[in-house]
């Protein structure tokens, strides 16, 4: 059964005058072992998703409304079980976009790591600080023993990010949420980054929910995609699917959207026009209605229902209901 | 590449730099002083009773009034330097340095307790408001200190002793002493009194700087890591939000000391303050003169000791 | 360092202990000076009047008695004393007739400049020993034997045995004072003491424990063991809230908290401190106050009744009539009984009438302000606000409030920076001359420089004679001189009220010296 | 039932979004967040009702502050103002020697001669046996013991006389007159007698008319029944109007207690953002003129500063305790900021903007005070109160506000003294303290969350 699902998941901000829908009701899964990339532009609701769901959003402002995240089958939405066991941390963590304000700048790197194993494992300071050196090891940082006892600021943004990564693991979580965890470093890093996150996944067997709007690292990383766009997912499947079966205009979008490395290949690059929809006040039909080239009438006034391209790709497009005349594969094939 | 981390080394080559920089300061001080106070009119030696020409002459000769300001100056830091702060023109027969070794303790126990005092319930009433923000706690919190600090510290000290006389009259017994020194009960009532002030504005300031952090970064990290509330307040919060009070410990310490003359006089404390003011009351140039070089050293080391501190906490500030 | 020995036993016993004969009180502030042959001030007179002993003393009645000397005669030109032989020093030596004459020297040799020298001028030579011109040796005091001391006076003194009571008349032994070079009177060890009680312990600033003198010739006579002044500050109610807490046994009041003392059913009590306040003016040629009718317009508008029962408020208080207060002796009984002193009924038009007389002869077609330099104590604020206002609506003076504190009101009144100053003066010795000299042209104190060769006059006469009536006629044509010619404006005479604990009896107040004598005190249930 | 769709194509692409979400400019954003919360409006409010007291309010409340109405010392608000008009105070003859002969123990027949009035309480009594004198006292209840019969206001030293005019601050109240004889020692003698009076307030007749008390003159004048000058908030130690004596004292008070801190906060941000700013040696170099000037003895410099600026005897020194005041108490506010901006100068949007050519001072005004601005609001707060009673403890000693001017500040030290028995005299200029500082303390909150961006969205 899937390690970690969210489901119909909505969350709503209070704002003046009114609210904004910014996730209506995405849902999406990762098995163990797995990575599942959630890919969208900026303001699409994935950040937002995921840290409603390990309960890291002001409430007020920010509230959800509806939804359910079950961990093997167990609810911890908001980050603790129905007992009250602390979910973060142990069973799932996180790690952030800007390493170089996501540390403590008080605390020493070590202590910093220590901490989890100290509150979730109950180990005494000597041993969580050896264990921690050791983690800071496994994430390829060199000179680790003294290492620890520096301070955040003595350290440059790719090693913060790997000792983002080493607190993250320091419990051997079964599920690593990436939010978007390379988009702060210049490139030759985030190879590095992306390849450790990829090493670790394979020696703890830990799936990881990858929050970019890089579809390169999407490529490179991800098992299962999940596109969002305007608070909802609006295609979902493997990689393969979305990559060379997409079964949504925005999918296609996005894709014309990336240049390629085949060679020789020209190419003009076609940004999608328009911008996405405020969430103040959420269009009625399909939030891509006003940017989609092959918008329709029903597209304009009814929210898209999802349909099921093939086994596990779904596609939340009127093109996809047997009514409608276009030529579906003719469309996709591009 | 990162920048060094000041280690243990760094600190003793700090504080000993700070400390000579300390001396200058108090050095400097006593000269700022030395001159203003000679150019207050207003005569040592004068008396309710005025004095006749001769004895008049006699008082300057022993005091070495009548010999020109600059070289008084060079005797007196000559003297100070010897350690020796002369003697009080007001009461003839006492040198200012017994003045000193008999008060200047009690003034300086009763400002570090009421720092503690202010420093502890800032912090704590700080922090307390901001986690429960606009709810009761803060709103009754933040009508206490508008209290504190819109009303004058004579009248929370007389207060504070009638409501003492008051408890100890119903109770049979002097729970608390209502004046007077000696015993750590002694203690307690004034430098409580002294530190309400202070504790008030270390309270704003505790709450302003524990707002600022709530939407830092680190914080949220912390949380994701499913650490207990408790933790994050002590490790992440408190930590980061002391940095502010800290710095402001130096410059409050000053305005206690100088507060503590309402307090040392309505308690009947032997403190410095009473001679401090007294001192400049009678022109007496002595006292004045080694009251201002002990409280100025005295808050110079406090300044120290607090970018010290401000090093061991935040060590992003390099101790160079 | 004592204080942290001290951190234990507290000062927490209660104010009255019959079983031993202890009694605690607070003082108003450190004595400054015991070295008596420097002292100035009340609280150090309050306790040297307590550990040491003059030639003669006060008793419980007011009355000069035996001190050291037993028996005494006092003539024109010369003073006979003989000592008593079981005076002790508290170090078992004898008193010896040397001890006073070693005393006075001290006091009157320029190196000691001690501001109360001239007290001792009476004496032969005296004056000119403190000025320098001779040698103490000369001194007019001699000791014929250990037990007898002649001294030869400069001029005849009426008075003179109401001077010897003073502080710097009190004896000092040579051989201690010396041993102790430059420290004698800094603290409790560097005293030698001949009175009823020894200081015990001095904590600067904190406390002051007399215990009883075994050494002392009349110790029979004294009932108390122990005086502790166990808290020593200035603030009036924290005074009273250690008395309402029972830990001090007297406690001094002020209009404020009158009311609050008549609520908790006290004794209260009331005492004529024997000072007189008034506002000085400045005769310098220069002020504008120099104008005797500018002057006079003021006496007769300021109401001297509404400033005592509405102002002050405070009983002891009499309105300010005479410069010479009600206590003071004349021939037989009360000076101002012999000769009352001349009254003025408040009359605005009169004061209306002179102020434009004044006006004209000063040449000014508009009044400018008038200074008013007071200090910064809080009955002189209410007072100096009060008179600003009066003078305001009744005679459309504009007066300018200038308030000093201590030592610059005192470097103004010697510099002469102002018109008017609200002064006070309290008497040194039980004898009219006391008030009668200050005005004269050569008393420093006169700093309004008044200077008038009819009141100098009087004053020679009143210093020079011995006849009690040509004494007392004299000081009533001072006291005419002074009205008339308005040369001060008496405010009042100044009193206080004070609550005891009814348990404490025996104890003696004075307008002369210290001011409340526990020597005969005792406790009673 | 089967929905049917229209899967009609539309062109969509020329359908713009309209934004429907009202946007607001960081002003406009900013006061419409100040608006909304509840304690930035309360204090709106308290400063326009300040303002209007302190600067309307004399035009309409008239009374001069200085002028002292004897008769009302102290007077709780609300008091009874009724009083009899009557002639002037008339010296009591009494015939010395009443040689009636002494038959009883105590003062029998103490009884009240004339009318008791605030005026003058005239008493009489029978001679003592063995009495060489009489002690009068004056409770204000019953005697519970002879060690307790109020206050002592005259020792009668003269066996014969057995009168006594009491004039001492007589209040409209019920006073318990006890006599009691003396021995020739002046020890207390045999019983004492008590007499209740109930004294009627009164006034005389040339101060009824010099306060415009009645427009009746003459004869017929005496005896009429006027009502005292009205004081809503009571008088203080000289029968002074309290309100108009807070409005007034508003003046003053409040303008040192604002233009004094606004300048000293200033010179204290620019000094520490330089400091902080510059870092290294010159931070060092500033700092320590910091610590220098703190340490400076302020009571000895305050007066220093009078003397230099002779501010003429009675007038109000009030410029020269402003420059004082600037010049010595700016450095908590210099350290306070130094230390903020020793952290803002660390972050990357500074870096970034130094970038694109933005000057240091541009750098220090633009990007980092505004950033400081939580603690410094704070500081400016405190500094309100602390300012108002240094100018009460520098009018102590001559420097602040003249007398008879008031200043709220020199009203709390006066009203200390009488907090227990006249309690209104402290307490009204300290509310008015406390609510200037509330005030302060609200805008303060009101401003740092309108104007902090991170707030921005939050509600």
């Amino acid at each position: 059964m899937t390690l970690f699902e969210v489901s119909d998941l909505h969350v709503e901000f209070a704002v003046h005058g009114g609210s904004v829908q910014a996730v209506r009701g995405a849902s999406f899964s990762v098995n163990e072992g797995e990575t599942l990339a959630i890919v969208g532009e900026s303001g699409c609701g994935k950040t937002v998703s995921v840290q409603s769901v390990m309960g890291l959003i002001q409430t007020p402002p920010g509230r959800i409304t509806r939804g359910t995240a079950k961990l093997r089958g167990q609810d911890v939405l908001g980050g603790r079980a129905a007992n009250g066991r602390e979910i973060r941390g142990t069973d799932i963590a996180m790690i952030f976009q800007d390493p170089m304000s996501s540390l403590n700048p008080t605390m020493t790197v070590g202590a910093q790591i220590a901490e989890p194993l100290i509150v979730h494992k109950g180990y005494s300071h000597r041993k969580a600080m050896r264990r921690a050196q050791e983690l800071l090891e496994m994430t390829l940082i060199p000179d680790a023993a003294s290492r620890i006892k520096e301070y955040p600021f003595e350290f440059s943004g790719g090693m913060l990010q790997r000792s983002m990564i080493a607190m993250a693991i320091a419990c051997e979580p079964s599920v690593l949420i990436a939010d978007e965890p390379t988009t702060a470093l210049d490139v030759t890093i985030q190879s590095q980054i992306l390849d450790l996150m990829v090493d670790l996944q394979r020696t703890n067997n830990m799936a990881i929910v990858l929050i970019t709007h890089d579809l390169g690292v999407v490529a490179r990383m991800a098992n299962n995609v999940a596109v969002m766009y305007a608070g909802e997912v609006v295609e979902q499947g493997t990689v393969d699917d979305i990559f060379y079966r997409s079964a949504h205009p925005y999918t296609l979008g996005l894709k014309s959207a990336m240049p390629t490395n085949q060679q020789g290949a020209v190419q003009s690059l076609a940004p999608i026009a328009g911008a996405p929809p405020d969430l103040f006040d959420v269009p009625p039909g399909c939030g891509y209605y006003s940017r989609c080239p092959y918008a329709m009438e029903v597209c304009e006034a009814t929210p898209p229902k999802v349909f099921d391209v093939d086994r596990a790709h779904q596609s939340r497009c009127w093109l996809h209901h047997n009514d409608c005349p276009l030529d579906v594969t003719e469309i996709y094939r591009s | 590449m990162a920048n060094s981390r000041t280690n243990r080394h760094d600190y003793v080559r700090y504080a000993i730099k700070r400390l000579i920089q300390g001396v200058i300061t108090v050095w400097l001080i006593a000269t700022a002083t030395f001159f203003a106070m000679h150019n207050v009119p207003g005569d040592p030696l004068l008396d309710e009773k005025a004095v006749s020409p001769e004895i008049r002459k006699n008082l300057q000769a022993k005091y070495g009034l009548d010999r020109p300001l600059l070289e008084q100056y060079g005797i007196y830091l000559a003297n100070m330097i010897g350690g020796d702060f002369g003697i009080s023109y007001a009461q003839e027969n006492r040198s200012v340095n017994d003045i000193i070794r008999e008060h200047f303790p009690v003034s300086a126990i009763l400002g570090i307790l009421s720092i503690v005092f202010a420093g502890l319930g800032g912090i704590l009433f700080g922090a307390l408001t901001a986690i429960n923000r606009n709810r009761l706690p803060d709103i009754v919190i933040m009508f206490l200190v508008i209290l504190g600090i819109s009303v004058p510290s004579f009248v929370f000290a007389a207060l504070g002793q009638m409501t003492l006389v008051n408890v100890n009259a119903l109770l049979g017994t002097s729970i608390l002493p209502v004046a007077g020194w000696g015993t750590v009960s002694h203690m307690i009532m004034p430098s409580l009194i002294l530190g309400l002030g202070t504790m008030a504005f270390l309270t704003r300031l505790m709450r302003s700087s524990m707002l600022e952090i709530d939407n830092s970064d680190y914080l949220r990290t912390a949380i994701s890591k499913g650490l207990p509330p408790t933790r994050i307040f002590l490790r992440h919060q408190l930590r980061n939000a002391i940095l502010p009070v800290i710095t402001v410990l130096g410059p409050s310490i000053a305005a206690i000391t100088t507060g503590g003359f309402v307090v040392e006089l309505v308690f009947a404390i032997p403190g410095l303050g009473r001679y401090f003011v007294q001192a400049v009351q009678q022109s007496d140039y002595t006292v004045i003169m080694g009251t201002t070089v002990f409280y100025g050293a005295f808050l110079v080391l406090m300044v120290i000791v607090v970018d010290l501190l401000y090093g061991l906490v935040d060590p992003r500030v390099r101790l160079d | 360092m004592w204080l942290l020995a001290s951190l234990s036993e507290g000062a927490s016993g209660n104010a009255l202990d019959a079983v031993e004969g202890s009694v605690t009180l607070a003082l108003s502030e450190e004595p400054p000076q015991l070295d008596s042959s420097r002292a100035t001030d009340t609280v150090s007179s309050q306790i040297l009047g307590h550990v040491m002993e003059g030639l003669l003393r006060y008793d419980e009645f007011n009355r000069i008695v035996p001190g050291v000397a037993e028996r005494w005669e006092i003539g024109a030109t010369k003073a006979t004393f003989w000592l008593r032989d079981d005076a002790f020093w508290s170090d078992g030596t004898r008193v010896t007739a040397h001890d006073f004459v070693f005393a006075w020297q001290t006091a009157l040799d320029p190196q000691t400049a001690s501001e109360y020298a001239f007290i001792l001028y009476p004496i032969k030579n005296a004056e000119a020993i403190n000025s320098g011109q001779l040698d103490t040796e000369v001194l007019g005091a001699t000791a014929l034997n250990d037990t007898t001391l002649l001294v030869r006076l400069e001029r005849p003194v009426a008075y003179f045995d109401s001077l010897l009571v003073f502080p710097t008349y009190f004896p000092i032994k040579r051989s201690f004072h010396n041993e102790h070079q430059g420290r004698y009177g800094a603290d409790a060890s560097d005293l030698l003491y001949n009175g009823p009680f020894v200081i015990e312990k001095w904590i600067h600033g904190s406390q002051l424990r007399m215990v009883r003198n075994p050494h002392y010739w009349d110790r029979d006579r004294i009932r108390l063991n122990i005086i502790d002044y166990a808290y020593i500050t200035s603030d009036v109610n924290a005074t009273l809230n250690l008395f309402k807490d029972r830990k001090i046994a007297i406690a001094g009041l002020n209009s404020e908290n009158l009311d609050d003392a008549l609520q908790r059913h006290w004794k209260l009590e009331r005492f004529n401190e024997g000072c007189v306040g008034y506002i000085s003016f400045n005769h310098r040629s220069s002020r504008l106050t120099r104008n005797r009718h500018l002057r006079r317009a003021l006496q007769l508008a300021m109401d001297t009744n509404e400033l005592v029962y509405k102002v002050i408020a405070m009983p002891g208080n009499l309105p300010g009539i005479s410069f010479f207060p009600v206590w003071l002796q004349g021939i037989e009984n009360q000076f101002r009984q012999e000769f009352p002193a001349p009254e003025t009924q408040v009359d605005v038009a009169r004061a209306r009438g002179y102020l434009a007389q004044a006006k004209k002869e000063l040449g000014l077609d508009e009044w400018t302000s008038l200074t008013f330099l007071t200090g910064d104590r809080a009955t002189t604020n209410k007072i100096s606000e009060y008179l600003q206002q009066e003078f305001k609506e009744k005679l459309g003076l504009d007066i300018k409030i200038d308030r000093q504190i201590f030592k610059q009101r005192l470097a103004k009144m010697s510099s002469g920076d102002f018109d008017m100053v609200l002064a006070g003066w309290c008497p040194d010795y039980a004898d009219p001359l006391t008030f009668g000299d200050l005005f004269a042209s050569w008393n420093k104190n006169n700093r309004g420089e008044y200077s008038n060769p009819e009141l100098d006059h009087w004053v020679r006469i009143a210093q020079n004679s011995l006849e009690p009536a040509t004494r007392m006629h004299a000081f009533s044509q001072i006291q005419k001189i002074i009205h008339f010619d308005a040369v001060i404006l008496p405010t009042y005479e100044s009193g206080s009220v004070f609550v005891r604990d009814p348990r404490l009896k025996g104890v003696v107040k004075r307008a002369v010296g210290m001011d409340s004598d526990f020597s005969s005190a005792y406790i009673d249930g | 039932m089967e929905v049917t769709f229209s899967f009609e194509r539309t062109r969509a692409i020329s359908r713009t979004e309209v934004t429907t979400r009202p946007s607001l400019s960081y002003w406009q954003d900013a006061w419409r967040r100040f608006k909304v919360n509840p304690r930035s409006l309360i204090s709106l409010y308290i400063v326009a009702t300040l303002g209007l007291f302190t600067l309307v309010g004399p035009w309409v409340w008239t009374i001069d502050p200085t002028l002292q109405d004897l008769d009302q010392i102290s007077v709780p608000p609300g008091a009874d103002r009724r009083a009899r008009v009557v002639g002037p105070h008339v010296r009591w003859e009494v015939d010395e020697t009443n040689n009636a002969i002494p038959q009883t123990l105590s003062a029998t027949q103490l009884a009240v001669i004339g009318e008791a009035t605030t005026q003058a309480v005239r008493l009489a009594w029978n001679p003592v046996v063995g009495a060489s004198g009489y002690r009068v006292y004056r409770g204000i209840a019953e005697p519970a013991s002879p060690d307790a019969l109020g206050l002592p206001l005259i020792d009668i030293v003269n066996a014969k006389l057995t009168r006594f005019e009491d004039r001492l601050d007589l209040k409209s109240r019920t006073y318990f007159y006890s006599v009691i004889a003396l021995s020739s020692a002046g020890l207390e003698l045999g019983e004492y007698a008590t007499l209740d009076v109930e004294v009627t307030r009164v006034i005389t007749a040339n101060e009824a008319i010099a306060r415009g008390l009645s427009e009746r003159r003459g004869p017929s004048l005496i005896g009429e029944t006027v009502y005292l000058d009205l004081h809503p908030l009571g008088t203080d130690y000289l029968g002074r109007d309290m309100l108009a004596r807070l409005m007034h004292g508003a003046r003053v008070s409040l303008f040192i207690g604002i233009v004094a801190p606004f300048l000293y906060v200033f010179v204290g941000i620019l000094y520490g953002s330089i400091a902080g700013f510059a870092a290294g040696r010159w931070d060092q170099l500033m700092m320590r003129f910091a610590d220098f000037v703190v340490a400076l003895p302020f009571l000895l410099f305050m007066i220093l500063f009078k003397i230099v600026f002779n501010t003429e005897p009675g007038e109000s020194g009030i410029s020269a305790m402003l420059l004082a005041m600037i010049l010595l108490s700016w450095p908590a506010t210099a350290r306070l900021v130094r230390g903020q901006i020793l952290q803002i100068r660390e972050e990357a949007y500074i870096g970034a903007s130094r970038l694109l050519g933005a000057g240091s001072m541009y750098l220090i005004l633009r990007h980092m005070i505004p950033n400081t601005m939580g603690v410094i609001l704070v500081t400016l707060t405190f500094a309100v109160p602390g300012a108002i009673f240094t100018e009460a403890f520098l009018s102590f000693i001559g420097m602040g506000v003249a007398p008879p001017n008031p200043s709220w500040g020199s009203m709390c030290n006066e009203g200390i003294k009488t907090m227990l028995t006249a309690p209104h005299e402290l307490v009204f200029p300290a509310v008015f303290i406390s609510l200037t500082v509330l005030v302060f303390n609200l805008l303060g909150d009101g401003l740092r969350d309108a104007l902090d961006t991170r707030m921005r969205s939050a509600n």
